[in-house]
């Protein structure tokens, strides 16, 4: 009997301890974005342009432009066809082989490494077109965005219950209308939440967006050229090992952070209210 | 009185600030089979789940007032785990955990309680299931998953299972509720056995099997003990108007 | 249809006020033969009884079908057993009726004085329709009294024995006299019985006797 | 009139979908065609050096990828080592042990620490940790017990071991938030039956959650795994993308590469030289390969299973 007592004792401590140590590295990161960066952010450093190199001051605002700019072609391309494909799967799939490979394709996509991704848009657009541009970064982060939309689509749109589907057949609506208007009204929050969560995912990608997007010290001029961004540029400053920059860097890290926790947050909260 | 096993004194119970249980005292004599009735929602499965203080597992779960099995507070004097060992439980739901084998669900109390003998562990096997009249029905294959077996027989490995402790309660919550009229049967006449080793507490929502199976009935009502007394009595000349209203059929 | 134990009561009751009615004219019978002291009433009665018997057996298979079906238990229960008691009684006063008329055709009556006799008669036979009116009614009160007025009837019967005992009638007389009282003695313990099963269907208690 | 335009609608509705299907299902078959496409010159070249060659030399044109692929392999292994016990251990305090009202805040703390760029654990992990640990953690158990091979010195702040240690925060929130999930899914009735026969907390989850739960904790874990073996940012930068583990140090402490680290930091570059540039999209290739194999092989266990 005390043997088995003191096992669970031993377990309830350990399980406690361990779970107390993984809210460490959380605080840290974010108390240290918060401390390093914070020292770095003015008006300035939001709306202008990095400073030539050996010069002070300066800031980021063609990257956290560029950020956006690059964020929402993506979702233009990844959020119609996730939302698509999530539709096709529930409603439309009947066990077709093209529903079949369709699904194949979407679960491989979501394991597939971003960085892979990022080569991918490279060898299929950098290559061609002959020089880094946005287009292709967009198109990276899209096919990140597609199978997390999709599922959540597929599967927001499965647990509508047969009942409300046949009240609808009942009062002799046609199908696109049933699946647009009701099915997909009643799955509606899902496909917000999981938009809200993929736009926050890209935004915080970086490998797809170095051999595509690449970096620009200018503001942007037009889609198909090369572009800042705030993950590559906190990568590059980082990485370059000049203090200047690596200040930099935390700053941009604070804003990068601010941007995906606070989409996070506020799904989470909205999507506990709904639940 | 000493031939009552388990004392029951002024037990009240609540769910976060809802009571459910309203200082219930209740002596249970031993050897016996007693059944607690009334409408769904009366705390019935509460106060039996406070017997063997399964109820503090429930989020929000509290309790106040004694238990008393064999002179001893079950909730200051004992604890939890030697409280459920004697004091055995089978569900409404049959529960034979589906990875282990018959074998292994019936001496699984054993286990827990570190006795690895296996000789003594195979006489306990085959003496519960005869005892609960699975044997000859499953010995071929004890080495098979208990979630294979029906309904009925999961339920019977269920109460071999809390046999094998050799408890010397077993509190029942509506074991029948899922099973068909013959598999209710063999419980019934299995409940009939029982009494010889241990005193059974069995909540059913069928007044008809309170009648059948039990010496003594207890009638619960919005978490008050409304009446208690010998099975006869309470189906025959009930005391309390609300007892009579409801083993006549006439609650709302 | 759901069976339901209001209607099993109804029936009960109204074949019970049935069986009530087939005594009361059994018992009008009697009473007349007693006044009149004429014969010949035996074949009627005896189908009268019939007919009570009938009737009770009816009783008998509705309680036993609201057994199976209902299975009841407390005021439903005790409803059930009592009815069955009551039209076993009912019916055996019917038979004790007509067991007078039995007496009458054995002996020649013309020359006795049946005055004390149809007297006990009248209150064993109150004694009856009240009974069975306290059971239908479920009136405790009225069962009690029933129990007190069975001591009456019992002194009263006891009281004709003595008299006839000490009195100066001749043989047929007497035995008539005293068999028929001893009927509406064992009359009216069956009254007093139905005045036990109301105060056990009501209070859920046997008295004891 | 009606009747008809509907079912021109939905005719119409239905061809939509289909065609962003077979898009879908374009990109797919693209992916890796041109993957494979642009492997192939590195294969012809280099042959099976890519797999088995244990140096990198752009210069000389030699491209072995053994020290990136062992990297990636072993860094994801340690971090899968660390992080199944510590998500185990999270699970069983916030479904068994801990109290109610804490768990909000644990799950909010995982969800975080699963949101938080890669980029931004890099930029912690390479300027707040690697300094720390250097001095703090290295430097001592070299100085101690540096005799043993893999605990040897010099200490590189920036290591395979930092990046596993890193690779360990960064699956540990998804290993456990599904783990969550199943444990919190075991059967009610299950967990009483247990608790009935007098079993303490931890015997009821050592033999009735455990066994419930272990074929979604095992899935957790490739997803896990997935996601370590693909993670670049964060790895890139604590690495130290040197080829010098392990054929050269076996120490825990040596910088090193994984696949995602070359590609990361060479592959600018590595647009002048066809070779160069192709060799890195074969070790893609092969990460490829590595993380679709392993999800197949999961699925396999995970099917034969059932029942077990």
């Amino acid at each position: 009997m005390n043997m088995r007592r003191t096992k669970d004792l031993l377990m309830k401590l350990t399980s406690t301890l361990i779970t107390l140590i993984m809210a460490v590295p959380l605080l840290w990161i974010i108390l240290d974005v918060i401390i390093k960066g914070a020292s770095a952010l003015s008006l300035d450093f939001i709306i202008s342009l990095p400073a030539p190199f050996g010069e002070v001051g300066g800031g980021i605002g063609n990257a956290i432009l560029g950020t956006l700019i690059i964020n929402a072609m993506a979702c233009v391309i990844g959020l119609p066809l996730g939302i698509a494909t999530g539709i096709y799967l529930s409603e439309y799939s009947n066990g077709s082989k093209i529903s079949a490979l369709l699904r194949t394709a979407i679960d491989t996509l979501s394991g597939i490494p971003s960085i892979i991704l990022g080569l991918f848009a490279f060898s299929l657009i950098v290559i061609r077109v002959g020089h880094y541009t946005a287009l292709a970064a967009a198109f990276a982060l899209s096919i990140i965005m597609i199978p997390v939309v999709s599922k959540a689509t597929e599967e927001g749109m499965k647990t509508v219950s047969v009942d409300i589907r046949e009240g609808a057949i009942a009062l002799g609506l046609p199908k696109w209308v049933i699946t647009i208007k009701i099915v997909l009204g009643i799955a509606k929050s899902s496909v917000i939440t999981s938009s809200l969560l993929a736009f926050a995912r890209i935004s915080g990608e970086t490998a797809p967006l170095l051999f595509t997007s690449l970096f620009s010290y200018y503001w942007p001029r037009g889609l198909n050229e090369p572009m800042a961004s705030l993950q590559v540029l906190i990568y590059n400053y980082a990485m370059s090992g000049f203090e200047s920059w690596v200040v930099k860097a935390w700053g941009a890290s604070l804003l990068l952070m601010l941007l995906v926790l606070s989409i996070n947050i506020l799904v989470r909260r909205f999507s506990t209210k709904v639940g | 009185m000493s031939s009552n096993k388990l004392k029951v004194e002024d037990l009240s119970a609540w769910f976060y600030e809802k009571q459910v249980l309203n200082r219930v005292s209740l002596e249970f004599p031993d050897k016996k089979v007693i059944a607690i009735i009334g409408p769904s929602g009366c705390g019935k499965t509460t106060f039996i789940r406070c017997l063997n203080r399964m109820h503090e597992l429930t989020p929000g779960a509290r309790v106040r007032g004694r238990v008393v099995l064999d002179g001893k507070d079950i909730y200051t004097e004992m604890d939890a785990m030697e409280v459920r060992r004697k004091i055995g439980m089978v569900f409404q739901k049959p529960n034979p955990f589906p990875n282990m084998s018959i074998y292994d669900n019936v001496v699984a109390g054993l286990k827990l309680m570190g006795i690895r003998d296996k000789a003594l562990l195979d006489k306990v096997v085959e003496s519960k299931l005869r005892e609960v009249g699975l044997w000859d029905e499953v010995s071929d294959d004890l080495r098979r998953s208990g979630a294979q077996l029906s309904g009925g027989q999961q339920q019977r490995l269920c109460i071999a299972r809390a046999l094998a402790t050799e408890p010397e309660v077993l509190l029942m919550d509506e074991p029948t509720s899922s099973l068909d009229p013959s598999s209710t049967a063999k419980i019934e006449s299995l409940v009939r056995v029982l009494k010889n080793h241990a005193t059974v507490i069995i909540i059913t929502h069928n007044v008809q099997q309170a009648a059948r199976v039990s010496d003594y009935t207890a009638f619960l009502y919005l978490g008050d003990l409304i009446e208690f007394g010998e099975t006869k009595k309470i189906f025959e000349s009930p005391k309390n108007p609300l007892t009579e209203k409801y083993v006549t059929g006439r609650f709302g | 249809m759901e069976p339901n134990m209001e209607e099993y009561v109804k029936k009960i009751n109204s074949t019970l006020l049935e069986m009530t009615e087939l005594i009361e004219n059994i018992g009008d019978y009697v009473k007349a033969a007693l006044e009149e002291k004429k014969g010949g009433l035996l074949p009627l009665t005896t189908e009268i009884c019939k007919a009570a018997q009938l009737k009770e057996e009816k009783v008998l298979e509705i309680c036993v079908e609201a057994l199976i079906r209902i299975q009841p238990f407390a005021s439903d229960l005790r409803t059930l057993t009592t009815s069955m008691k009551v039209a076993y009684d009912i019916s055996r006063i019917c038979r004790y009726l007509r067991n007078i008329i039995e007496v009458m055709e054995e002996f020649s009556i013309s020359e006795c004085d049946t005055d004390d006799v149809l007297s006990l008669l009248k209150d064993a036979r109150a004694m009856v329709t009240s009974s069975i009116n306290s059971y239908i009614n479920r009136d405790l009160k009225m069962a009690r009294d029933l129990i007190k007025a069975d001591d009456s009837i019992d002194q009263r019967y006891r009281a004709i024995l003595r008299k006839l005992a000490s009195g100066n009638y001749n043989g047929a007389c007497i035995l008539f006299k005293g068999l028929t009282a001893r009927i509406i003695e064992r009359m009216a313990d069956h009254a007093c019985y139905i005045g036990y099963e109301t105060n056990y269907l009501i209070t859920g208690n046997r008295v004891e006797y | 009139m009606k009747y008809k335009s509907n079912f021109f609608f939905e005719k119409i509705f239905k061809t939509i979908l289909k065609i962003t299907s077979l898009i879908v299902i374009g990109i797919f078959i693209l992916l890796f065609y041109s993957l494979v496409e642009r492997s192939i010159p590195s294969l012809f070249q280099n042959g099976l050096e890519i797999l088995f060659g244990t140096s990198w030399d752009p210069n000389f044109e030699i491209f072995g990828g053994a020290p990136a692929i062992l990297g990636t392999l072993f860094s994801s292994a340690i971090a899968l080592i660390f992080a199944l016990p510590i998500s185990l251990c999270i699970a069983i305090f916030y479904t068994e042990y801990g109290p109610v009202r804490l768990r909000p805040f644990i799950s909010g703390i995982m969800d975080l620490l699963a949101a938080i760029p890669s980029v931004i654990y890099g930029i912690w992990g390479l300027w707040t940790l690697s300094p720390i640990l250097k001095i703090n953690f290295q430097e001592p158990i070299i100085a101690s017990i540096g005799f043993i091979p893999i605990f040897s010195g010099p200490a590189y702040g920036l290591s395979i071991f930092l990046a596993s240690l890193i690779l360990t925060i960064m699956i540990t929130p998804i290993i456990s938030s599904i783990s969550i999930d199943i444990f919190s899914k075991t059967p009610m009735h299950l967990r009483e039956g247990m608790f009935a026969l007098g079993a303490t907390k931890w015997e009821v989850i050592k033999n009735v959650v455990f066994p419930f739960a272990k074929r979604g904790v095992f899935a957790a874990t490739i997803l896990g795994l997935g996601r370590a073996l693909g993670e670049t940012m964060a790895v890139t930068m604590v690495i130290g993308n040197s080829y010098l583990w392990p054929f050269k140090s076996v120490s825990l402490f040596a910088s090193a590469s994984t696949i995602t680290s070359k590609i990361a930091s060479e592959f600018p570059e590595s647009v002048v030289n066809l070779i160069h540039n192709s060799s890195l999209i074969s070790l893609a290739l092969i990460l490829l390969i590595i993380s679709i194999s392993i999800n197949f092989v999961a699925e396999i266990i995970s099917k034969k299973s059932v029942g077990g």
